[in-house]
């Protein structure tokens, strides 16, 4: 039987925790999706933005950027929670894995805690003029995404906890550190221009 | 002469007269610049579509006729030499596209200058035409308050003078565009846009909304009416008088009833106490051609009609319908007849 | 003379009769309603992908015979105005969302995993959710709509009409959400085959030995991908937000702005003509490929003519706003990106041209629906290039000239394709041939049926007459056009019914289609015909671009992949060398319970906003079930 | 039933004369299309002009629970037709019945009795603006 004529896979491995895997794959494509409509947004925005000329309007002052400021080092930290979660899923080890996913629930508990405190504080709503409904819409979606994604890792924790988990579990916590780190990085153009937007733009 | 040649081109087709408003019969310098250029686009795209179906059709019948081509079956591609000819025909024709259409850039380009709104000339004529839904409202702008003439649904342009239309919108989107003197431009709530045309001969054009604004969106036309300077000039004097005081008693009757319901309500008309901003100005509605924003020819039958049942003929529209008995309604059409 | 008939050499005929007893069984949707509902293989969704979106062809159809009685002479009172402005919306969106789109995604989703080697799409369940999200949407716009909240601004609903002060009643709102609906099934669609082609591949299909329908899919995936958030945006975030919780997205008076809305409608708007288009392109290439005998001319200008399409339809969506005053510079941009996307179809047909110039063709149905579609496209693209010039655009632009023109690239480029490819593969999805015969006469009739409607447009657009108007008046000489493009209206009805006669009364016959009626050279031919659940006993090994016509034996094969669990094989992106097995789950209920739990949620949310959290709350319950780990959750290697 | 005029009074005689059919329904109660066609007559015939868009300036709010003639659709009717003392005009004459019940319909979706599915959530205006629900839009010049 000259194996030139067939190509044996048993060999392979039934399945693979890394950036190979569809699963993870799948997630990166989720993610760009999200990007797609984050950068939509922005685009939005910043066109509101210009065909105005007092931004923004009168009668409403500019965001205070202390509260969200703050609010940035648990969103970072808790992407840093991800990663130790991911690492511990490669090498199946479950310890680690509850440790990454515990902290990143707790920080990014924190990070929402801080931006419902500075939701309390703002003076419009988004039925009051553009700047509001802007401002509220993609803090909303954010929001909506983050707690989204945290229901995910708090299913995984109950699963690791349980102990009923398996390769398909691993992966599945390693590919939800994707859709975290972009959640992560795509609130940072978003952060600069609600926040720094019409303090920097009120220069010229 | 050369509009004869686009129309001729497509007029063969189907055997449609030219309409009050036909893009093909231009009268003004947008629509014939526009008219020729959409004749050079006609002629070269349509020798490039005759040459492409005509490639198709041989290759579908070279088939039939029998010529012993290349054996395909074993190897699935024809002799390296043919690909390469092909190769070599295929790379000519892509470039030879480019080469048009960049040329046909070139072509729009220069006609979208020429009657771009940077080509405004500074002596034109300005009129703000503000859309509202299913009707437009007209107003003559002019530096000298008095000689500020508000209409609706008709617009009088002299003949070889550039008029510029400013238009907004009241509610929705809609679009001013009168095929036979030059292209479209949108009415947005939130801006004011311009475009101008001058026309070149007498005539009265009609043109629609071409933005669909809601129910009567079929029903909203407007009259242009391009005249020599002469009568021009006679029309706006005319146009800025007040109303004609009623003389016989029905005609004041018919004062007092337009007065007193509800048609002082939206409606106005200049030297009487009504002055609604809402509708229509019907200081010199009998001057008009049509009524109902080009719904109906303006005579008495049809006022009546559209007076006693306005949702019967544009259903949807804002008019309130009135119970007028018809002491009221014949005394109201004598009154509406003298608004010269 | 493939798999079925000899066993790949060195297996033993037993051992090959084993592997596919033991796949047909691994392999078997569940029974029953429940087994129906959490069907996971990619052919039955394929095929419930189609069947849907014909049905709803249908329903445009019907739409669209509706609207020309009226417009037939002037004056008409068939429709009254109200009702002759939701039937042409309902036209538009049906056509455009529920059947063009849909359909395209079906047959992808059909052929795509046979034509790459593979056994399923890389996300089945997911699959399965897309189906239903798609078929509920459908549901709710038509029941919302024959119960009286039929939307009424026309298929891309601009503002301020469709806001919240000039649209009354539930319609508009209905429009937006039934968006949401039909994108989420497209974006599943388009995760998966972006997925399935780039990593489950036969091994040895690297990148320039993908057929080119492929190409076309994984093209198509990606605008999918980056397009659809632009209408989840204008459609959900924009105008229903705008309408039920009082936002100012659009609101002029509060700094709003219409013109953003068609900024970012027309965003997606222009690639959405495109995602549906460049399959099609796909089909001609498939169709010619095998009845010219040859493999299709410049396989490198095709693939590459199509992904500079991918990038320039994102770059030339203001052409649709020409007649709204923006400044002149961006007018002459988008005048030169909407002409030169014309060089890339340009190209593409001139390479079809030579495939057909030097092949020797069969002159099957399929081929007669490649001509059609060769003449009815290359007229439609030429009006786009008429259109793309800002003078021309100011007098054609919402009159029928513009109808006539997406009509043209729309059925011409997009429904003859498609008609071209049931013919085409009906013998691969039902087992049968489709009768030639009737095959070209609904052809000819659709042909000459479309001229006849829709060419006299043209003139009617430059004669004045604008879109969407509900009657006209008799002297503004309209009145003969209407009447002919209402005649030929009726006769691409009847090659549609003269089409569905012929599907039905073919798929009477015996199962005697054979694997490969038409000798092509792609992998789905290599299957029987309806291929089953598992497509390939043993998946090929791919040495060429045309692997049936260069090795019709396929002797190279894979083993080894177990047969007592759904498993593929997961290659390498470039190369398609084989990486690790993947094991696919089986059939799931909770993909429909999660589709059915998100469908009350948005249908609710129409009425008030806080049904999106009875959305998250039943769709959150579906997506944990839908996830839960099964025993036995060790998986043995 | 709500006593007509409850108000206590020293003499019988009632402003505008006794209103004759007390309970003749609202022809448009529920119906969003009337709802929006009242929205918009409430700006037309400049009922905003006094009563502003229901907060009441040279005119009573009429967003409010205490109604001095009644807030039920036909007490609002029948103010309508007949006007009221202190400068409410009869508009019985000026406008079409079926418009006048329209206008009612508005005023109670002002005050959140009509189906919430009927009533749009925001009017194409200014929020804030008192002024007629037709000013004209801040004009932004584009050439």
């Amino acid at each position: 039987m000259t194996s030139a004529r067939t190509l044996d896979v048993s060999d392979l491995p039934p399945y693979e925790i890394s950036n190979r895997a569809p699963l993870w794959w799948g997630q990166l494509f989720m993610a760009i999706i999200e990007g797609c409509l984050f950068c939509m947004l922005l685009a939005m925005y910043f066109y509101a933005r210009l065909s105005v000329d007092v931004w923004p309007p009168p009668g409403v002052p500019p965001l205070k950027t202390l509260m969200p400021t703050l609010a940035l080092i648990p969103l970072i930290l808790s992407a840093g929670g991800s990663y130790i979660a991911s690492e511990g899923a490669k090498k199946a080890n479950r310890r680690l894995m509850l440790q990454g996913l515990c902290a990143n629930i707790a920080l990014a508990a924190v990070f929402l805690i801080l931006r419902f405190i500075e939701w309390r504080t703002f003076n419009f709503s988004w039925q009051s003029d553009i700047h509001g409904t802007f401002v509220w819409s993609i803090l909303f979606l954010h929001t909506f995404d983050v707690i989204a994604d945290l229901l995910m890792t708090a299913v995984l924790i109950v699963l690791l906890a349980v102990g009923r988990y398996g390769p398909k579990q691993r992966a599945g916590v390693h590919v939800d550190s994707v859709l975290w780190y972009f959640l992560v990085l795509i609130w940072f153009p978003l952060y600069v221009a609600i926040y720094w937007g019409p303090h920097l733009m009120r220069a010229q | 002469m050369n509009n004869v040649i686009v129309s001729g081109l497509l007029l063969w087709i189907a055997p449609g007269a030219f309409g009050p408003q036909s893009a093909l019969d231009p009268a003004a310098n947008s629509a014939r610049i526009i008219a020729g250029l959409m004749r050079d686009f006609t002629i070269l795209l349509g020798i490039i579509f005759l040459i492409v179906i005509g490639v198709a059709v041989a290759s579908l019948m070279r088939r039939h006729r029998g010529i012993e081509q290349e054996p395909l079956e074993r190897a699935h591609l024809p002799s390296p030499e043919t690909e390469n000819r092909t190769g070599r025909i295929v790379g000519a024709a892509s470039v030879l596209t480019t080469v048009i259409l960049l040329a046909l850039i070139a072509i729009s380009a220069s006609a979208g200058k020429a009657i771009s709104d940077r080509a405004i000339p500074a002596n034109a004529l300005t009129i703000e035409v503000t859309g509202n839904q299913w009707w437009w409202y007209v107003r003559y702008l002019n530096d000298d308050a008095s000689q500020i003439i508000v209409t609706a649904n008709e617009i009088h342009v002299p003949v070889g003078r550039p008029v510029m239309i400013r238009g907004t919108s009241q509610d929705v989107i809609h679009s001013f565009w009168i095929p036979d003197l030059s292209g479209k431009r949108d009415l947005i709530p939130s801006r004011i846009t311009t475009e101008w045309f001058q026309a070149e001969r007498p005539g009265r054009f009609r043109g629609q909304c071409a933005e669909f604004c809601g129910l009567q969106h079929a029903h909203m036309a407007v009259w242009v009416v391009a005249e020599d300077e002469a009568s021009f000039e006679a029309w706006r004097r005319a146009q800025l008088q007040d109303a004609v005081e009623p003389a016989t008693p029905s005609q004041q009757v018919g004062q007092q009833v337009f007065l007193s319901t509800a048609c002082a309500m939206c409606h106005s008309i200049r030297g009487t106490s009504a002055h609604g901003q809402v509708a229509p100005d019907l200081t010199h509605l009998a001057s008009r051609i049509t009524i109902a924003a080009g719904t109906l020819p303006n005579n008495r039958g049809n006022l009546a009609g559209w007076i006693s049942d306005p949702q019967t003929i544009k259903p949807g529209n804002h008019m309130a319908t009135i119970p007028l008995r018809s002491d009221q309604l014949q005394p109201l059409l004598d009154y509406l007849e003298i608004l010269r | 003379m493939s798999d079925t008939a000899t066993p790949p050499y060195g297996l033993t005929q037993e051992s090959a009769e084993a592997d596919r007893a033991a796949l047909a069984r691994t392999w078997a949707n569940a029974k029953g309603l429940l087994g129906w509902l959490s069907v996971t293989t990619h052919q039955a969704i394929g095929r419930r992908y189609i069947v849907t979106a014909f049905v709803f062809l249908l329903l445009g159809g019907i739409e669209a015979l509706m609207m020309r009685i009226q417009l037939a002479k002037p004056e008409n009172t068939f429709l009254a105005p109200a009702r002759y402005n939701q039937i042409f919306t309902m036209h538009g969106t049906t056509m455009m969302f529920l059947f063009a789109v849909p359909v395209m995604e079906g047959m992808a989703v059909y052929l795509v995993p046979i034509m790459v080697g593979t056994r399923n799409v890389a996300f089945p369940r997911l699959n399965n959710f897309g189906y239903w999200m798609y078929l509920f949407g459908g549901i709710f716009l038509y029941v919302m709509a024959l119960t009286g909240a039929a939307p009424d601004a026309g298929w891309f609903s601009y503002v301020p009409l469709a806001g919240p002060q000039f649209s009354t009643g539930k319609g508009v709102d209905t429009w937006a959400q039934m968006i949401t609906f039909t994108e989420i099934s497209a974006l599943c669609v388009a995760v998966e085959i972006i997925v399935t082609v780039l990593r489950m591949r036969a091994p040895g299909m690297s990148l320039n030995r993908l057929p080119l329908y492929v190409w076309s899919m994984l093209i198509q995936a990606f605008m999918v991908v980056f397009a659809m958030p632009a209408v989840m945006i204008a459609s959900t975030v924009m105008l229903l937000n705008d309408r039920t919780i009082g936002t100012h997205f659009v609101n002029p008076w509060e700094g709003g702005d219409p013109l953003l809305y068609q900024h970012v409608f027309w965003f997606f708007g222009h690639p959405e003509v495109y995602i549906i288009f460049v399959p099609a392109l796909g089909f001609i290439s498939a169709i010619l490929e095998a009845n010219s005998r040859r493999s299709i001319f410049g396989y490198s200008a095709v693939v590459l003519s199509q992904v500079a399409t991918g990038f320039i339809a994102f770059g030339l969506w203001v052409h649709h706003m020409f007649a709204t005053g923006l400044p002149q510079i961006g007018e002459a941009y988008f005048t030169a990106a909407s002409m030169m996307i014309a060089v890339t179809s340009g190209v593409q047909i001139f390479c079809w041209l030579a495939t057909m110039w030097t092949g020797r063709l069969r002159m099957t149905a399929a081929i007669h629906f490649v001509f059609g579609f060769i003449f009815i496209f290359v007229l439609g693209g030429l009006t786009g290039v008429m259109l793309s010039s800002v003078p021309l655009d100011l007098q054609s632009h919402d009159t029928y000239f513009v109808v006539a023109h997406f009509h043209y690239v729309l059925i011409g480029g997009a429904l003859f394709p498609l008609f071209g490819a049931f013919h085409h593969w009906f013998s691969k999805i039902t087992g049968r041939m489709i009768d030639e015969a009737l095959g070209k006469l609904s052809f000819w009739l659709l042909f000459i049926g479309f001229n006849v409607t829709f060419f006299p447009m043209h003139i009617l657009g430059l004669n004045g007459m604008t879109r969407r108007i509900y009657t006209y008046s008799a002297d503004l000489g309209w009145g003969s056009a209407n009447l002919i493009a209402t005649a030929g209206a009726f006769l691409i009805a009847l090659g549609g019914i003269v089409f569905i006669v012929n599907a039905l009364t073919s798929m009477r016959g015996p199962v005697n289609a054979g694997e490969d009626p038409w000798d092509a050279s792609t992998l789905e031919w290599a299957v029987p015909s309806p291929p089953p659940n598992y497509n390939f006993v043993y998946p090929p090994v791919v040495s060429s671009l045309t692997p049936l016509w260069t090795d019709p034996a396929l002797r190279t094969v894979v083993t080894g992949l177990r047969t007592d669990r759904r498993e593929v094989l997961v290659t390498g992106v470039t190369e398609a060398e084989p990486q690790f097995r993947y094991i696919l789950p089986g059939s799931s209920i909770w993909p429909f319970l999660a589709a059915a739990g998100i469908m009350i949620g948005f249908c609710g949310s129409v009425f008030a906003f806080s049904w999106y959290f009875v959305a998250s709350v039943l769709g959150g319950i579906g997506f944990v079930g839908w996830f839960w780990p099964r025993r036995p959750v060790e998986v043995a290697p | 039933m709500i006593v007509y005029g409850g108000a206590a009074r020293e003499s019988q005689l009632q402003p505008a004369g006794i209103q004759t059919e007390p309970h003749s329904s609202n022809p448009s109660e529920g119906n969003a299309q009337d709802v929006a066609e009242g929205q918009r007559l409430y700006g037309e015939y400049n009922c905003s002009g006094c009563h502003f868009n229901g907060g009441g300036g040279i005119g009573p709010p009429l967003i409010k629970t205490t109604w001095t003639y009644g807030g039920e659709p036909e007490n609002l009717f029948d103010t309508i037709v007949k006007g009221r003392p202190n400068g409410m005009p009869a508009w019985g004459a000026k406008i079409p019945e079926y418009q006048i019940w329209q206008i009612v319909t508005w005023i109670r979706a002002m005050n959140k009795e009509e189906p919430r599915s009927a009533t749009p959530e925001r009017a194409d205006a200014l929020q804030q603006n008192s002024g007629t629900i037709f000013s004209t839009p801040p004009q932004k010049i584009t050439p």
